[in-house]
This record gives C-alpha cells, structure tokens and sequence, in this order.
C-alpha cells in the first residue's frame, strides 16, 4: 500500500521534502514504517529514535498497524510556545 | 467554549479578553509567551513557527478538554498561537481562560502552558547571530 | 520597575502589557477581577470601591516588593485597581508581571491577588437588587 | 493632643463622617483610643473588634503609641478586588 508520510521542521529540512511516499506491506506497523525509513533515508536515521509518530492526527505507538490512505506524520520533538 | 486559534497575524489580546468574558465569571487570568531578545548571551533575530496545523488544531482542543475535566469551574478558554516568523518582543503564544472565582484559575493557567509546550505538534526554529536552529520545549 | 495605579477610569489591558513587556521577558502573566453580574442569586447592579488612597498605594508597593523578594526574577509588576463605581462585567482590578522565563509567574500571580484582597485597604460596597452592602475578602 | 481618625467604607456610613477629632492625653496608646471611641462613639463600638488601626498609614498593634501630628484611620475588613 502506499503511505503517504509527513515530515517537519528539522526532519522536513534534513529531507529537502515535506512528506515521503512509501509503498509498504498491507498490515505494516509503526515500527516496520520506521524502520523502512531508516533503510531508505539514511540521512533521517539517526533522528528517528526522537520522533514521535502520529497517525491519522493521534501519537501511535510502535505496534499500532497503519491502515491503508490514513495520515501519517513524524514529529520531532515539539517545542511550541 | 473553546476557541483555539493558529495565525499568521499579530495578537489582538483585546479581542481575546473581550471573547473569554462572561457575566458570571469574576476571574480572567492569561498567559503571553513572549519572544526574547537575547538567550543563552546570542542576540536573536526571530523565531520562525512551523506546525501541523491539522493535528495542532486537534491537541489544542483535547488540551481544552482535558484543562475542563481537572477544572470543571473554567468557563472559557482561548488559546491564540502564532505561526511563521514572530519577531523579537512580539507575542507568540496566548492562552487565556476565565472563571466564576479565581481559585483554580492559575494552576491551570500554568498547566495549560505547559501541556501546549509538551504535546502540541509546533516547532520553533531560533534565528539569531550565530545562525538558525530548532529548539524543543525544555 | 512597579506600577501601581488607582483610577476612577476603566482599566487598559493593552497599555498596561504594553507596560510590563521587556525585551529579556518570555512570559507575562496577568489577572483581571472583573464584577460579576450575579452574587448568590442577586443581580448584582454595579460595585462601588472606596480606598484609603495614600495607604493603598504604600501597601500596593509594599505587596511589590514582597513579591520580588520570594520570585527574584520577576522584572515588571503592574497593578490597577478601580475606585468607584464599577458595572457589571467592568475590570476592577488588573495585576500583570513579566519574567524571563514562565517557572515562578503563576505562583507569583496567585499570591500578589490573594494579598492584595487580604491586606490592602480598599473596600467594596456591592449594590444588588435586594439593597447594598459591604463586601471584605472571603 | 488632637488626633486626627480616618474612617472608611461601613464605619464612615455608620458615623455619618469621614473622620473622627479626639482629644487624647499625650502618650496614649491605640488600645486607649480605640477605648477612647467606644465611649464616645457607641455607634461604632460593636465594630471595633474587627476594626485594624493604621498610624502613619502602617498598621499599628493595640500597644503602639500614637505621636502628636500622626495620620491615625481606623480600617474595617478590606475586600480589594
């Protein structure tokens, strides 16, 4: 399936784009997707371990299985205010 | 009510104090973020927002929710946050909320900053003398 | 730097940030005690404040001062209170402080209102449909 | 000395004026003036238990000695805010 990824701030920046687009396993999880990322963008690898992932709008641990056309964005660690 | 707002425009505090307002309510406190001059001896330029704007939108409501389970007393809540480039001295983030009494209104207050800095998908990128960075919520 | 003010003219909130705001200063904080249109089920018509002025302001600096020897890196304090007649949903009182950093500005903000209600000499006299009376701090 | 006693708010509406002029012997106390007021003033007197004095715009215990020329005020419970 195709998963559409959305990157910002200093990932969007290290990746010179503001989403990635995958084809991954029907059933791929959290962690799979990152662990594909890491293999396909090297340059991203080493921020993983400090991003969080939110799927269709809400955090989602590394089990949770991403399901076909839904929204999928790495946060880097926020710091708003 | 909750009204939560993400702008490219300067911060109408007024507008915000006369949306939070309410006949049975006696106690409006706000917070406003401000962007410093100086940090860590750097002089800074500006600070440059990026959000997910969709998602950002969502937490703010669920932080809204979550300020009105511990105080049920909160009347109304506004949460203005700014995005793009805010300049020095500028306000960058504003939450206000109003009560009928004060107690409760400034441990809240103090919760609401803190949650928005800790789970609110918005980056802030520092540009100052000695070059840009991205900096987290300490 | 302290501002403490006693007006007869309705409180500007933007003056008064606009006060406090200081190029090191990330956050601002402020209260605003507004008159309730409802007290116990009375409609409240308006409030009328009386001070001993000269001691007012003495204490209103003193409350500073107290204020900047337990949270140190507050910069700006401003407090405005009204005296007279004060309608409905009208500001009575307006207290604000700026500080580098958020970590201490609530608390800070907690205790200038508490002692302000509690220990300067200023007095409300609440006029509702079942007469007027005199109101001290609960 | 004359002494010169502020009243506010519920006092000054029950005296029916804003201050009080009192003939007190030199030396005398708060304690003794406000003894002094209950005697001459017996609107007042019941609420005198709850009444704080300030002398020279400082609160004042009942043991302080008021000074000739001192701004004495005779403040009910305050209610600011």
């Amino acid at each position: 399936m195709k998963v559409k990824v959305l990157l910002f701030a200093d990932l969007r920046e290290v990746a010179g784009q503001g989403e990635l687009a995958l084809e991954l396993p029907e059933g791929s999880t959290v962690g799979g997707m990152l662990r594909a990322i890491e293999g396909i963008y090297p340059a991203l690898a080493g921020r993983l371990p400090q991003v969080k992932v939110a799927v269709g709008r809400r955090l989602a641990g590394p089990e949770a299985v991403i399901r076909p056309g839904e929204e999928v964005a790495l946060l880097p660690p926020v710091g708003g205010g | 009510m909750d009204q939560v707002e993400l702008t490219r425009s300067p911060i109408d505090v007024g507008r915000v104090l006369s949306g939070i307002s309410d006949p049975e309510c006696g106690a409006q406190v706000l917070f406003l973020g401000t962007v410093r001059g100086v940090e860590d001896g750097e002089r800074i330029e500006y600070l440059e927002y990026e959000a997910y704007e969709e998602m950002a939108r969502e937490e703010l409501f669920r932080l809204c929710q979550r300020l009105r389970a511990r105080w049920p007393e909160i009347r109304k809540v506004a949460i203005v946050h700014r995005l793009g480039r805010v300049g020095v001295g500028e306000a960058a983030v504003l939450i206000a909320l109003s009560a009928p009494h004060r107690e409760g209104t400034f441990p809240a207050l103090a919760y609401a900053v803190k949650e928005l800095k800790e789970t609110v998908p918005i980056w802030k990128k520092e540009v100052g003398e000695k070059g840009a960075r991205w900096k987290p919520a300490k």
